[in-house]
């Protein structure tokens, strides 16, 4: 444990019903620079464990650090500060229709003021790792669901986050698409970015061995390191 | 932002509408005003004297008559005068054969300070007169007066009320249907706050769209009223009204135009702005 | 439809603020044409003889006059009869001193049939008196009838383009609105015709909503301006217009009332039909 | 040949724009109660030709019969009699958030004009089937992303379709539930239902070994029977 912790989550639960726990007292630290798995079956917790990291649903018990920065009571307006530093892929991908996809992957340097000229020669990368930088000026509900889903790695990944959080990333790929897509997840991760990649696919997690966190019913039940 | 012309259109559509209505009505509004403020100037009274007075005498009440607050000018009818106005107002002028000039009253004519030219400006007036003249009839066309004034005061008051509720329901209105545009965009409001853009960057845009969106709306209800103005007013009305004396139906003046403007320009900024902090949200 | 309370809302909101503004100008309307309508019961044609005339020659004169197609009644007023009312109408009877009944011209006061109680009918049954008193001076107080009349038609004409344009801004407001909250809705609209729903289908519910919405917001609308009515116009202008001679400002009669819920109902569903015909598609 | 075509396309092609073709010459025929894999790589037009198949969209060039029907100029007014015969699993899920899953799984039921009773048995069952039918009350944004996909197929089998096109339904959804979603699809192609089954996993083809037709650029470039 010489290495700095990255993550931390104190005794986190949360419930977005009285009765069924989403999760249920998780205690975990992911250190700087690492790769980690999550899985377990659908409906165990995944998304949600995802979704306490950026802020985007709030515990209702425990304690989550970031950097060794305490988010939990993070004031609404520090928050976009807070995701800036995280790439997302959302499990819906959650891009904007009315957008073209060089708008979609470009939104978050906007937001951060990078000017036009990066902006433009960093989307063009993002695009082309994903092997799409020919679909750029089309709309997103122009695209094949596979398409759409490697937009939304793009966008994650264009802003070089401290960590990258994958929802279910290639859910919608074929293998060697999904080969492709974890080799840029490596390289990220090479690079320094912490990877927190959900998935169900015992297929990708023996082909690419890492540390796997299992859940159970919001629980977490299994953390192997391989 | 291709998919989203149809509710800009929707946006500026309204904003159109609802303004032009608020326009039209000051339209007429201003117009009524201008009208009966002109016509209020007739308003006058005339003082009958109980007999006759030297002209000295005259002079000397038409002076003190003149010099009461209130009073404009005042002009002294004597009986001869009074002989040759009869004779002017009626056509058939053997009427008056049987009439000579002595049969008939003198009079002075007092015209009202401009503040005073109503009903109540005149009953307030009436007991000044009254002191120097304690024995006059005094006479200022009571029915026709009045029934004039509380008809321009229904109006008024229905205008009030009517208008009123017209600013309201416009607010309303607007506010209302730039909600409804940001609604069906709210998945992509989410979508911007998950990706780490600040409340403030989110807005802008918006903000800026809706103020040019009201600008847009504010502009073209003036064309449309303008129009409507061209089509129906000036021309349609001023061959209807055969006796406004002269009067010729304004468009509105430029201050109110700007205030067209403006009301847009607002309507759109805050309706955007009240809107956006419903669908905006971080975290 | 739990996340539509909002869309529900929007619509009876608009639906509602929209049939208000039209209520409350035909509230308005109505009241002007009934109060205009009793003071012009006033207007009348009085003819002043040349010469005075023995009694049975006015009764002849009256009969030939009362036969006028136009006419309602006439009155023979004699030279007593026209010196007791000055004396009446002036409050100070020392001015009629030097004045005897014999300066005085006799006159018939001619009343109009109820339709022609204007300047238009005023002018158009002139002629016809004229041919029997052919040397009558015939006055029927010009100036202020005119004036009133021309005043009266001014806020017609004014109504007439407003009223016109506010129905067709309402008509233009709530379907955009009924259309926008479509639009919110539209991917919903979308899937049902993917599993197999007919148009008609998904159609009718969306009918039926935009129907009891219409219905809604043609109640509310009332109320409001029922309201309204109570706060303002009842009470308040009552007391404003102090001799509007004991005329009480009405409520929409019931056929009106009837009308505006019509409308909200035919509102609802036109605005929803037609937005629906853009946003459901088959294959 | 002996068996009934259910499906057959005669040299089908399809633009989305004009200088690029979603699908194109594609002859197939899918015989009654056959159960297909369709594959190929991530904007290979997967999900463009089942698209076809429901109407959905429609070929700029060819024929396809249904039950020997042309559905390639069906009335717009026919079309929602032809998608009642068939079940989709949108790729997308394509749920209505504004209704609750119960609402949701019965629409294609109540299209139908089926008693409230039946509707209320069949749509319990087949929520039972994918083991949601505690979920009936929520709304679909308050379901994981694998929870939605079940709710998805659900709706697709409760009408017992003659046809069953299912665009990548198992994407989110781990080994397990996998394992008992296609279960179902067997049993319903064991009732008689016609299964095309869009999907880049080659492990579930391996499990379940059937006809694979393989899309590369919008071409048929390979049709193998097991
Ligand atoms: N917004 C919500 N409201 C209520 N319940 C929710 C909500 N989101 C998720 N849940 C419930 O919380 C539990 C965990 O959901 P979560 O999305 O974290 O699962 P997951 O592990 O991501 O599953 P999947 O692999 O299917 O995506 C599920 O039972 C789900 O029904
Ligand atoms: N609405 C559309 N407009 C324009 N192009 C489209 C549209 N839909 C799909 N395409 C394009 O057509 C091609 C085929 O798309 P399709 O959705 O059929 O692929 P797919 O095989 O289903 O891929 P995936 O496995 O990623 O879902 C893709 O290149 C895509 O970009
Ligand atoms: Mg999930
Ligand atoms: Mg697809």
């Amino acid at each position: 444990m010489n290495t700095e912790a990255m993550i931390r989550l104190y005794d986190i639960s949360k419930h977005y019903r009285s009765d069924s726990a989403a999760l249920a007292n998780i205690d975990l630290r992911i250190d700087k620079g690492e790769f980690v798995y999550l899985t377990g079956a659908s409906g165990a917790g995944k998304s949600t464990l995802l979704k306490l990291l950026f802020c985007a649903e709030r515990p209702d018990k425990g304690q989550i650090l970031i950097k060794g920065r305490n988010i939990t009571r993070l004031k609404s307006r520090e928050v976009p500060y807070l995701r800036r530093t995280i790439g997302v892929v959302f499990q819906d991908y959650k891009l904007m229709n009315s957008r073209t996809i060089f708008e979609n992957v470009a939104f978050p340097l906007e937001v951060q003021g990078k000017r036009r000229i990066e902006v433009g020669k960093k989307v063009y990368q993002a695009l082309k790792e994903v092997g799409l930088e020919e679909r750029m000026s089309r709309y997103p509900l122009e695209l094949s669901g596979g398409e759409q889903q490697r937009i939304a790695i793009a966008r994650a990944l264009v802003v070089g986050p401290d960590i990258l959080l994958a929802d279910e990333p290639t859910g919608n790929l074929d293998i060697n698409v999904t080969l492709e897509i974890m080799e840029l997840f490596k390289k990220a991760n090479a690079r320094g970015t912490t990877v927190v990649l959900a998935t169900h696919s015992q297929e990708m997690i023996q082909r690419f061995p890492r540390r796997v966190l299992t859940l159970e019913g919001g629980a977490l039940v299994r953390d192997e390191s391989c | 932002m291709r998919q989203s012309s149809f509710l800009c259109i929707a946006t500026v559509g309204t904003l159109t509408a609802t303004l032009t209505i608020i326009a039209l009505f000051a339209l007429v509004i201003i117009n009524l005003q201008a009208l009966t403020g002109r016509w209020s100037e007739d308003v006058q009274v005339r003082a009958y004297l109980e007999k006759p007075v030297r002209n000295a005498q005259a002079d000397q009440l038409r002076k003190r008559l003149g010099s009461i607050d209130g009073v404009d000018e005042v002009e002294f009818v004597s009986r001869e005068k009074a002989y040759s106005r009869m004779r002017q107002r009626l056509e058939n002028a053997d009427l008056l054969d049987g009439l000579s000039p002595e049969v008939l009253p003198v009079s002075f004519d007092i015209s009202l300070a401009s503040e005073l030219r109503s009903r109540e400006g005149v009953l307030e007036l009436l007991p000044r007169i009254k002191a120097v003249l304690p024995n006059a009839d005094l006479r200022y066309g009571q029915q026709w007066l009045e029934r004039f004034e509380s008809f321009v005061q229904m109006i008024y008051a229905a205008a009030t009320v009517l208008g009123g509720f017209l600013l309201f329901a416009t607010l309303f209105i607007v506010s209302n249907t730039i909600r409804l545009t940001l609604y069906a965009r709210k998945d992509e409001l989410e979508i911007m706050a998950l990706v780490g853009a600040t409340p403030f960057f989110i807005k802008a845009p918006f903000l800026l769209e809706g103020a040019a969106q009201g600008a847009l709306g504010g502009g073209l209800s003036l064309g449309t009223v303008y129009l409507l103005y061209q089509a129906f007013f000036r021309e349609g009305l001023g061959s209807l009204l055969f006796s406004i004396g002269g009067y010729e139906i304004h468009f509105l003046p430029a201050s109110h135009q700007l205030a067209i403007l403006g009301a847009g320009v607002l309507l759109g900024l805050f309706g955007s702005l009240s809107s956006l902090r419903k669908f905006v949200k971080i975290g």
